[in-house]
């Protein structure tokens, strides 16, 4: 995924001279996770900028760049850091069009890798994505696979709106997939079924889609387990949402973030809204605990593994 | 030591070892009385008295919306906080003067005076006043805070510090897009202190932007001392810390203001490093209209001394001086501005609030779902 | 209710010297709300501390101040402003005590106006629980009543926790209400039952208790409505909330922040795992619209007044 | 222009209006071939040649740990990130030495070797690399960031800047309590950019808090030459935007190290004001075990130069030269620490990893009843 990200920026960079890239460590050293790499090297140090260690100076210059009419990709070295930016990121970004009555916009993305899953505890593990989806005017997306990751990432330089773009460390590197060398987009808004399934259905995002087809195909024999990927978390795509759940009739919604007010929330308490009287079991959630991240000695307890997921399924089938 | 210089105190360390600084006087040009600093006079971009006497119009322009804004809040007619201006008109009026036309502002909330004189009408003033749809930003927002495209006028918001960077990044595009543009920002005593105010020279400084930082150090945030905000006296010296350069300027003197903001303006333009100017200057009413008696924090006699040091009284000496202006010339200036406000007082009170369809518009660039399902609820519809 | 609470600090203050208040104008002025009025009086300049304009300087200098043994109680003075302190908020007060194993903790209590409902615009009129709520490690209090916030505050002061305090200040001076004297606290954790009720519960908090009271009060005739006051937000008191619903069998939330992953969002999650089959309608939501906070032009219409409340508690009979 | 002053560019404006600032010479006391500069030595604090051979034996230990925690994570043993150390021992063995047992530390996550000198224990040291029960806090946070009550160092987590604005109010309180501590403060020179940074030595500035800030300016944050961090180049200049006495310090330099800090310590233990030391070193190693090859972003002869002046071996020459010390003994300070090591190791790997339920305390002084349902949900028990 990675590579793919990688070559998402180099082809908006090439496609409009108005993208460029800011943030620690993305000129010579390409990222601490060589998402950048070679960047600088093709388009300079005017469109590829190392900048001081300011989380709040980055995303707040960022703006001051996309209300000029450029199109900033900022990179957050973890997400973790990035409440050292919330000002910034939260309170002008995010209502900038509203509080300005449309004279102003601040159409950029801030790219950060977020997860748990590489053992690097509590400052480099965080899922902080319900912080975002709550706040009006952000878009939120998150990838699953290499493909996805070029074709939301273009899709979001592309776009009118400020994007918070969560890449899933733990599959930077693996699985692998085919990425096509041309242009496409994948549009933003919009879920897609990862796998079909009649009996119940997982919707989740993120390095947990793998986990879930992974437990859908442990059960297969049993049960037919739909798995849904959002790829953008907010807006949510709520007619494919509520279109699965009206066929499954069960849902266990997947994440890695703490339980909470994650997004499992928000997705049960619309989907009571919408269908309940399709609902022949109440939504289950299998998440993160309400615990400051997974901590390096314990993290395999914290991430919702395979197995946690199937027992989910379970209890949505037994109901 | 290095004759002349300080730093927090003496110590016993060789000083070449020790960082070295010193805090600035404050430059006046135009004395209370009216007369001139001669040398002072002399140096830097000059200003005609021509200029001068319009610039003096749009102070007492300033003073009065700022006088009306207060008459109208005791109506109950202005909606949501104001924040008092009175004192303050030479720092925004000169330092604005000094800008082109491709030139941005990032304001503060206190610099209504130049915001006009940068092209607001006053029908847009008093509409945002009324939160009606005649303001540009839909009435959303608090009175003070504008933004305006058409002017050059970054939107800001009521936290303070946030906008400095973004004025930083905004600066930065317009040399990546090879603009001749600067981009001034202000900010408070109390602004100084925030996150945004470090993060924005300091990138300035890294990035050399074209910026032009103005700190109006009117003594207080709202009730905090600057003695509090901050153990240096001169805020100018903060340009220390980020290579910029700094000038501290007597913020009730316009002839001052605008040729120290004029030097910095194009001296940015032409490659400098950015400035950091303090306008030393007093806020003689209180914080905004929710602020209580200002003696709670600060004794009336210091107020009484500042308003011996008042910016218009001290242009007008000056005009009447060099002959350029006679009483009866601030009179008819101070009927104009009248006049103009009570019409667009008039005017402004005609417009309609915003459709109800507003309060959902402008989150994004489209209306998602959510958004859609929560204003058909809200307005009754389902 | 902004005199209970002076008189919750003054009482603590008096109580305790470790118990110290920080913040932008708390000294002489006594707050732009007059909630510390008189305290630096009483107390002096070393336990009532004007701040520097930082939210980031003060609650990082008040979680130095709880390290070292102290009460700090800072003051923001508008919640609106308190992302210029989240990377300290978040990322320190909350997790001290996890990331450090217990070797430190930072008991303080961040007070802050909140909500919408006295027209000041999109930075003086935020709700933003969710984010405190969403975060292990903070407890979150918001008083309604007079009453309540002294008893909350004291206990607050008096944890071992720290504490994201909420006032709403729609209801600071009005309504009003008798408040003893003496010493007491309002145990934290806890809700009340605001007014008993047979068909319809209605969950919510801080000012929208009165629109609630009132709602319920107007639909008497017809419907009788048990209101809960939550009083501490998290960690929410999951019996109170169970044992309405279980009695009721319908339930309206109300909160005057976003819909998208507000506090009601949790709760329809948490009803809908815990007692799905007691709930004879879908849990429906009465809350603000998903937008950057009430706009100072069309106010009325964000925050859920008696009348939205009254129609969600139709729409939840009516099922 | 006052002479030997500077701002950041020459400027017409009449100097006595403009900031003025001088970045300090870096002070150097031991020269790289193990000579003193006389007069320096005789200047402030004095250190015997007997505790100049106890520090250079903790910075052996420091930089054999260092050492062991690269090959260790070479073999899959460590857990988490781990930053190296090496070349940067004078720094923070030299500044904790001039602390007193009520002092504190919020450190940064390079000051190992100073962590050790403090009484961290080498089998803790190792447990937190394992992540298991050894370590004190519970193998939850990186192997890098320490905290512990006992021995006065404050918790640190991974983001850079906010512990320093804590480490101010931990300060207060120690004054509050009228207590005697100091605080001494640990910075990278990429941390002097983020917000903590700013309010810490703004608040320290007002309320004078018995803090000493320790800017270790090894040149790079990661891969961000200093160059790209501040428009400045000596660190303690910073000092002059918030009232602090600023120094800059041979960070490579043990006994300048030991004097610039005893010095300030002592001062601001007596009601100075908070001081700002920037140490002037390198990063030998790579960031972490997580950097690349470091010539990605800085030339090999670069690292080679500072190699030159290397920290031990000047200490060793100083020794040397005074015959206080002779090679065998510097041999059998690296033989000890080895077996200290080893054995640590050994009795580190001993620990079993924490309980499970560790996953969920802490989180509060009580567990609430939604961690006690998740956990259970976790282990399978439901
Ligand atoms: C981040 C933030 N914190 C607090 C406030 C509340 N507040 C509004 S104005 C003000 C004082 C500002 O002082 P200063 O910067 O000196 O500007 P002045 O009002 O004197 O013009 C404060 C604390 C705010 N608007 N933003
Ligand atoms: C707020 C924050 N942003 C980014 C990072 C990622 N990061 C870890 S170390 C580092 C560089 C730090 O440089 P410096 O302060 O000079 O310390 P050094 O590593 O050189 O000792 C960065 C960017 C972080 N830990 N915290
Ligand atoms: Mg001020
Ligand atoms: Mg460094």
């Amino acid at each position: 995924m990675a590579r793919a990200i990688n070559q998402a920026l180099r082809e908006e960079m090439r496609r409009s001279e108005d993208v460029v890239v800011l943030g620690e460590d993305v000129g010579k050293k390409g990222g601490v996770f060589l998402v950048t790499e070679g960047l600088l090297d093709e388009f300079g140090p005017e469109r590829v900028m190392d900048t001081p260690l300011s989380e709040s100076g980055i995303i707040g210059f960022a703006m001051g760049l996309a209300m000029a009419g450029l199109r900033p990709v900022a990179e957050i070295q973890f997400v973790d850091f990035i409440y050292q930016g919330f000002e910034e990121l939260i309170n002008h970004v995010a209502k900038l069009r509203y509080r300005s009555g449309n004279e102003f916009a601040s159409p950029l993305v801030v790219r950060a890798p977020y997860g748990p899953g590489v053992r690097v505890g509590l400052y480099h593990s965080q899922s902080p994505e319900t912080y975002f989806i709550h706040t009006p005017g952000l878009i939120v997306v998150t990838p699953s696979s290499p493909y996805n990751a070029k074709g939301l990432l273009k899709a979001a330089v592309r776009g009118e709106d400020p994007v918070v773009f969560l890449e899933p460390k733990r599959v930077y590197w693996s699985p692998k997939e085919e990425v096509p060398d041309e242009d496409y987009v994948v549009e933003l808004g919009k879920g897609r079924i990862a796998r079909e399934g009649r009996d119940v259905t997982v919707i989740t995002y993120g390095a947990s889609v793998w986990d879930a087809l992974k437990a859908a195909d442990e059960v297969a024999g049993d049960i037919s387990v739909e798995v849904i990927d959002l790829m953008t978390l907010w807006p949510l795509d709520i007619n494919l949402v509520l279109s699965s759940v009206k066929k499954t009739g069960r849902l266990v919604v997947v994440h890695e973030a703490p339980r909470t007010l994650g997004l499992g929330a928000e997705i049960s308490a619309l989907v009571a809204e919408k269908a309940v009287e399709y609902l022949a079991a109440p939504v289950i959630r299998v998440t993160g605990p309400d615990v400051p991240t997974a901590p390096i000695s314990l993290e395999d307890l914290y991430v919702p593994n395979t197995a946690r997921i199937k027992s989910g399924v379970m209890r949505a089938m037994k109901y | 030591m290095i004759v002349g210089m300080q730093a927090a105190e003496e110590t016993d360390i060789p000083p070449n070892f020790v960082a070295q600084y010193k805090e600035p006087d404050v430059m006046r040009v135009l004395n209370p009385d009216g007369s001139v600093n001669e040398e002072l006079h002399k140096w830097g971009p000059s200003i005609s008295d021509k200029e001068v006497v319009s610039l003096l119009n749009h102070m007492i322009l300033g003073r009065a919306v700022d006088r009306w804004a207060w008459m109208l809040h005791r109506q109950g007619r202005v909606k949501g906080t104001y924040g008092s201006y009175e004192g303050q008109e030479a720092v925004d009026i000169g330092a604005i003067y000094a800008l082109r036309g491709e030139d941005w502002i990032a304001p503060s909330y206190r610099i209504l005076g130049g915001l006009i004189m940068r092209g607001i009408t006053l029908e847009e003033v008093f509409s945002k006043f009324f939160a009606n749809s005649g303001d540009l930003e839909k009435g959303r927002n608090l009175p003070v805070e504008w933004g305006s495209r058409a002017r050059g006028i970054l939107s800001i918001g009521a936290p303070i510090g946030p906008h400095l960077i973004y004025a930083v990044g905004f600066a930065h595009a317009l040399r990546y897009k090879k603009k001749d543009g600067v981009v001034m920002a202000f900010t408070g005593d109390g602004g100084t202190s925030t996150n945004g105010f470090h993060s924005a020279l300091n990138f300035a400084g890294v990035f050399k932007t074209p910026n032009v930082f103005v700190i109006i150090n009117n003594q207080y945030a709202i009730s905090v001392p600057v003695s509090r905000q901050t153990a240096v006296t001169r805020l100018s010296i903060k340009a220390a810390a980020y290579g910029l350069v700094g000038v501290s300027v007597d913020g009730n003197d316009l002839l001052a203001m605008y040729k120290a903001s004029k030097y910095a303006v194009e001296r940015v333009r032409s490659g400098g490093a950015p400035f950091l100017l303090e306008a030393v200057t007093y806020r003689i009413g209180p914080h905004t209209t929710s602020d209580d008696p200002q003696t709670k924090y600060r004794p009336k006699e210091e107020v009484d001394r500042w308003r011996q040091l008042d910016p218009i009284a001290r242009v007008k000496a000056y005009l009447l001086r060099s002959g350029a202006a006679a009483e009866g010339d601030f009179k008819a200036m101070e009927d104009e501005a009248e006049e103009r406000i009570r019409a667009a007082i008039k005017a402004a009170e005609a417009n309609p609030p915003p459709p109800a369809e507003e309060l959902v518009r402008d989150v994004y660039s489209f209306t998602p779902w959510n958004l859609e399902e929560e204003f058909r609820e809200i307005i009754g519809e389902r």
